[in-house]
């Protein structure tokens, strides 16, 4: 057949959109049903909570971060911590590092039990999401019984954890443990071999290992790409090397493959736990601080591995009480930004377009802040 | 009680009725209009109250699956939800969007529901219950079931509003790819029955073994293949591009709200109800079976049927639009007259029951 | 003929009932119109362009493939209700028609126009 | 490399063009010209025995004395890490783009550009990335940034 | 047309005609209390909140509330996330083009008076009642599904009191 011209013409997905899981817009320019081009458009989210950290001190920086990525927010309780500590080149008590692994093992595996139900839900399956969120409430509820609050939890403190646990936590957390590593083979069972699910997520979005590297896109995007790139092993922070776990890794780099790198992770989480609370000690859970915590001054970048790629905090302090500057990154700034170099010309088709998005794992507050 | 339900018969209450009219010395069209007229407002009132069920149950069947309770707050597990949802509609206003074309936009519910309405002429819904047996009642029922498309893209185009426009596209390429291996299917079992008639399909399967679905091998394959069809006809998951909320928002019907927007959801329900009637009247004998009255049993099945499809809705990812289409003709097409063309050649033969 | 006028009387009745819904609801609804309220929706944004515009010829082929269909379907009522008296010379002959119509279908296949958009 | 191999091999192959600044606390943390920018960068990425192939993150810092833009570094395969940072003057702040060098870098230096008013040469595309469309009220992450309907926190 | 809301001035004359007003409006009310339809708008951690109050353990259909992702078929915005300057035309605009009733519900710290975000904050809108009108407020950052359930049922008994008189028209 010749080629026909048709008209190209834009629409706009998002703000509000089912599908761009918070206020992202996407600006697609549409052949028929093809999306040829597609622009996002960010900042519907813009706190500036940057600005407002550099107006704290760093124990109150730490509420804010909360929100800075909120499916995760015990990773920016720690992350912020983290840079803090370094600075002042501070020590951290055994168990406040032991129980800090345990919450952002548990924090990864809620996020990814949100990502396996939105995914689902934006191909198109309704009941997985219900069932991703309940068992995430098990893990909701161990973190509430921690420190009192179910999704921002100024937890993870400088110089430690704000408090210890409650003596439930560890039978509880093991249960909790158990239950999701049953009910994950279950969620396998609902979509992995699915005919459906198959034909709409491989093959579709394929990413290039060298580029997403290129172009700064990290965490289990790049993994399953074929990156065998995982901050806890490569650049071992907090007690991660006493752990025996394995980097989950797929090799197409296609939306079934994010799918499923995203599925052993959970796993190897599940894993981490269970030695952590297994080598649990007893002791403190927080270093001595000083009422008027001042680090001296200097700048340090520091990075963890999250659910969504490296989220990072550039600190620079310039010896007084607030921070003088706290630029932080998360994975979904350059994960949206790589977005179109992957579905631009491609000829993806717009539910094709939404199942990428999905797989990305894409949240706006860590793209807007 | 099973003796009242069994005397239940329309078409004895119709004949009554009739016979009154004809002694009043009306003349015999004003008599038939009169009729079916009030047959037409007490099938409406029929089909109501079914969606009104159908939608009820449908949120418990997902609440179930979902491991949750769906409606419980209005009655006892929420039986009066969907009327509470009625009302709300009927008092929702009505935005006039101004770039819509006015006359398409407002008859594209009406023919909507006007279309799947006009299905239930002639649907047996038990031993003599029927509005008119029409000589031609399946390929009747196919005619006007196919309305519902271009109510559909009126409905997209009139709102002119981009994903509302993708909606109705998608439902039109959806519903005539369909069409082709729906009516392959039930071309099977018309060679069985030898006639269009629902009433003589529904007696040429007269027992158990008798039903189509049992006539081995091409009574199976003709009915999985129906029911995928029909799925898609009825605009249900894993099929329901149309309105696919996480890519078109909410499709076709986007920018109706209040009792415009009401039209589309009955009318969704009710031909979900038709494309089951017709699998059973077709595949499953109708309202035949032992014991209970003839309706019930057409009940019961229909609403084993609805039930299946409730549970494809959330159970299954969606197909994207193209799979949807090549799924369609390269597939269902293929394999359905390839059936039929086993249906005839066995027929010939005489090899089967 | 009498039971086809039933369906003229359905579609009156079925028009009339939701045209009498439609009143109803005109004279309960709230009406409160104003500009900023009637502009298409598109995900909270102003809409770029019209919405009315061309649409990709593929859609059409679709079309066409369906009223070939949809003729032959139309031959294959008749034949299906009188196959029983019909014989071995219908079945052939009807073999044959559905042949060259899945000729057509595989050259569309290889063309591939069966692809969407 | 380990961070004292890193510096060593930084100071052997970059002389007079990679300065160590005190202020790094972990990572060597260094300082380029802004004229040099993007052949070190270049370099540092090209360079076989550093391959900085990733950029984590960068930014404007405002130090209440003069602009900075800091850029933290990785490489994926050598698993080692790097900062540097380019000093600016408060008087028409400019950078090259080093987005040919890590394509990454594109989205930060749109926010860079929008929030501290730091100009980006060469770069393809400088729309407003964060702020609205309707933005009229300078470059907000600067430290003498003020507005009308700013609320400053209540000194504790 | 706004027939209905002259129904009370009519039938105040004759004998009974109270009676039928407000059993007409208790009608009226209940359909509209008992079946609040919500717009899916979430922008940040509130929303996260909004998608656990529908999941399996709280069930939002339990009260007959499902969503909508089209404002027009909507009867509710729960405004779940900061609400910036940014977005702050785009949520006047969805609750423009919901179809009335319609009713909001500002959920979270950050939606009444900007939250964790009224300090320092640029970008932030300091509530959302500048932009438009709310019903009920649920405090809370982000508040538990139990508060948001019990701020819907709040917004069900104030509907169940409205009068036929001061039906939404202008």
């Amino acid at each position: 057949m010749g080629k026909l011209r048709t008209e190209e013409f834009q629409v706009n997905m998002g703000p509000q959109h089912p599908s761009t899981h918070g206020v992202c817009r996407l600006l697609l320019t549409m052949d028929g049903e093809k999306v040829v081009d597609v622009v996002p458009h960010v900042g519907y989210l813009h706190r500036s909570i940057e600005k407002i950290c550099e107006n704290r001190t760093y124990a109150m920086c730490i509420p804010v971060l909360d929100r800075f990525e909120y499916v995760t927010a015990m990773s920016c309780n720690y992350v912020f911590a983290l840079a803090a500590e370094k600075l002042a080149e501070m020590e951290v008590p055994e168990r406040a590092e032991y129980l800090r692994v345990i919450m952002l093992e548990l924090n990864r595996i809620a996020s990814h039990l949100i990502f396996y139900g939105t995914t689902a839900m934006d191909v198109g399956a309704l009941t997985p999401f219900l069932y991703g969120l309940r068992e995430r409430e098990l893990i909701v509820d161990l973190f509430e019984m921690t420190c009192g609050q179910r999704l921002t939890y100024n937890y993870i403190r400088v110089g430690g954890v704000s408090r210890d646990i409650p003596k439930e936590f560890v039978p509880k957390c093991r249960e909790a443990v158990k239950i999701i590593g049953e009910k994950l083979s279950d969620y396998e069972g609902i979509l992995n071999e699915n005919p459906i699910w198959i034909a709409r997520m491989k093959g579709i979005g394929l990413t290039d290992p060298q580029k997403a590297i290129a172009w700064g896109v990290s965490g289990p995007v790049l993994r399953a790409a074929g990156v065998k790139h995982d901050l806890r092993k490569d650049d071992p922070y907090s007690i991660y090397n006493k752990f025996d776990f394995d980097v989950a890794i797929r090799w197409n780099g296609d939306c079934y493959d994010r799918y499923l790198v995203r599925l052993d992770e959970i796993r190897q989480s599940l894993k981490i736990i269970t030695q952590a609370l297994d080598g649990l000690p007893e002791g403190d859970v927080r270093a001595k601080v000083k009422a008027k915590f001042k680090p001296p001054a200097g700048e340090v970048y520091v990075r963890i591995e999250n659910s969504r790629g490296e989220m990072g905090v550039h600190l620079v302090s310039d010896g007084s009480t607030k921070p003088l500057r706290v630029k932080t990154r998360g994975g979904s700034f350059n994960q949206l930004q790589y977005l179109p170099e992957i579905v631009r010309g491609k000829g993806y088709l717009i539910a094709d377009l939404v199942a990428i998005f999905a797989t990305f794992d894409i949240i706006l507050p860590e793209v807007d802040r | 009680m099973p003796l009242v339900l069994m005397s239940l018969e329309l078409i004895e209450i119709f004949r009554w009725a009739y016979g009154l009219l004809a002694e009043l010395g009306l003349p015999p069209v004003w008599v038939m209009l009169i009729s079916y007229g009030v047959i037409g407002v007490l099938m409406f009132g029929v089909l109501a109250l079914l969606a009104l069920f159908l939608v009820w149950w449908e949120r418990k069947v997902a609440g179930h699956v979902q491991q949750r309770f769906g409606p419980m707050r209005n009655g006892w597990h929420g039986w009066y939800q969907t009327i509470a949802d009625a009302i709300k509609l009927l008092q929702k206003e009505d935005v006039d969007i101004i770039a819509r074309d006015k006359f398409v936009f407002f008859w594209a519910p009406v023919l909507c529901f006007v279309a799947a309405f006009l299905a239930y002429i002639c649907i047996p819904f038990g031993k003599d219950l029927i509005v008119a047996d029409l000589n031609i009642g399946i390929l009747y029922i196919m005619a006007v079931t196919t309305f519902t498309v271009i109510a559909l893209l009126m409905a997209g185009w009139g709102s002119n509003n981009k994903y509302a426009l993708f909606g109705g596209m998608r439902s039109a390429a959806q519903a005539i790819s369909y069409e082709v291996p729906m009516v392959a299917s039930i071309l099977t079992v018309i060679i069985y029955a030898g006639s269009l008639s629902m009433v003589d399909i529904v007696q040429s399967q007269n027992s158990f073994f008798g039903w189509f679905i049992c006539r081995m091998p091409f009574g199976p394959i003709a009915f999985v293949t129906y029911i995928i069809a029909a799925t898609a006809e009825a605009n249900r998951a894993p099929f329901d591009i149309p309105e696919a909320e996480q890519e078109l928002v909410a499709g076709f019907n986007i920018e109706y709200s209040g009792m415009k927007f009401a039209m589309f959801f009955l009318a969704e329900f009710i031909n979900l109800f038709t494309v089951s009637a017709i699998a059973v009247t077709l595949f499953l004998g109708g309202w035949e079976g032992p014991w209970l009255p003839s309706w019930l049993w057409f009940l019961l099945k229909t609403l084993g049927i609805v039930f299946l499809l409730m549970m494809f809705r959330w159970t299954y990812p969606r197909l994207r639009v193209d799979q949807l289409m090549e799924f369609a003709w390269k597939f269902l097409v293929p394999v359905t007259f390839a059936n039929l063309i086993l249906a005839a050649t066995m027929k010939y033969l005489g090899w089967y029951w | 003929m009498s039971e086809y006028l039933s369906v003229l009387i359905f579609i009156a009745v079925g028009t009339g009932i939701v045209l009498f819904t439609f009143l109803i609801a005109r004279l309960i609804r709230p009406r409160n119109p104003y500009p900023e309220k009637g502009v298409a929706y598109e995900c909270a944004e102003e809409p770029i362009g019209d919405s009315w515009i061309k649409f990709n010829p593929h859609f059409y082929i679709f079309a066409l493939i369906f009223v070939i269909f949809d003729v032959e379907v139309v031959f294959l009522f008749p034949w299906a209700v009188a196959f029983g008296q019909l014989g071995l010379f219908a079945l052939v002959e009807m073999v044959i028609f559905i042949l060259i119509l899945f000729f057509g279908l595989y050259y569309a296949w290889k063309r591939g126009v069966l692809k969407w958009v | 490399m380990t961070r004292d191999e890193l510096k060593a091999y930084i100071e052997s192959n970059f002389v007079g063009r990679m300065t160590l600044l005190e202020s790094g606390k972990v990572e060597p943390m260094y300082e380029i010209k802004a004229d040099d920018l993007i052949e070190v960068a270049t370099k540092l990425r090209d360079d076989l025995e550093l391959k900085f192939d990733f950029l984590c993150n960068m930014g404007g810092v405002d130090t209440r004395e003069r602009l900075e833009v800091i850029y933290n570094i990785a490489s994926t395969s050598k698993l080692h890490r790097l900062d540097f940072k380019v000093i600016l003057g408060y008087d028409s702040p400019a950078v090259e783009s080093i987005c040919p060098v890590w394509p990454g870098a594109n989205w930060y230096e749109r926010e860079m550009y929008e929030l501290y008013g730091i100009d980006i040469l060469n770069h393809n595309d400088l729309r407003p990335l964060l702020l609205p469309e309707d933005w009229d009220q300078g470059h907000p992450m600067r430290k003498d940034w003020d507005a009308p309907d700013f609320v400053r926190m209540p000194e504790l | 047309m706004g027939l209905i809301k002259k129904v009370p001035v009519y039938t105040e004359n004759i004998p009974g005609g109270a009676l039928v007003a407000t059993s007409l409006e208790q009608v009226l009310n209940f359909g509209r209390a008992k079946s609040l339809w919500y717009l899916l708008f979430g922008t940040a951690c509130c929303a996260i909140e909004l998608m656990c109050t529908g999941a399996s353990r709280y069930d939002f259909d339990r009260l007959g509330m499902i969503y909508r992702a089209t404002p027009r078929q909507a009867d509710l915005i729960l405004t779940a996330g900061t609400i910036t300057k940014k977005m702050a035309p785009r949520l006047r605009k969805l609750y423009d083009q919901m179809a009335e009733p319609r009713y909001v519900i500002a959920m979270g710290g950050c939606t009444i008076n900007g939250g964790p975000f009224y300090y320092d904050s640029y970008s932030v809108e300091k509530g959302i009642d500048h932009i438009i009108p709310v019903d009920i407020y649920i405090p809370g950052c982000p508040p538990r599904p139990e508060s948001l359930m019990e701020g819907c049922i709040h917004l069900q008994e104030v509907i169940r009191k409205q009068k036929l008189s001061d039906w939404q028209e202008k």
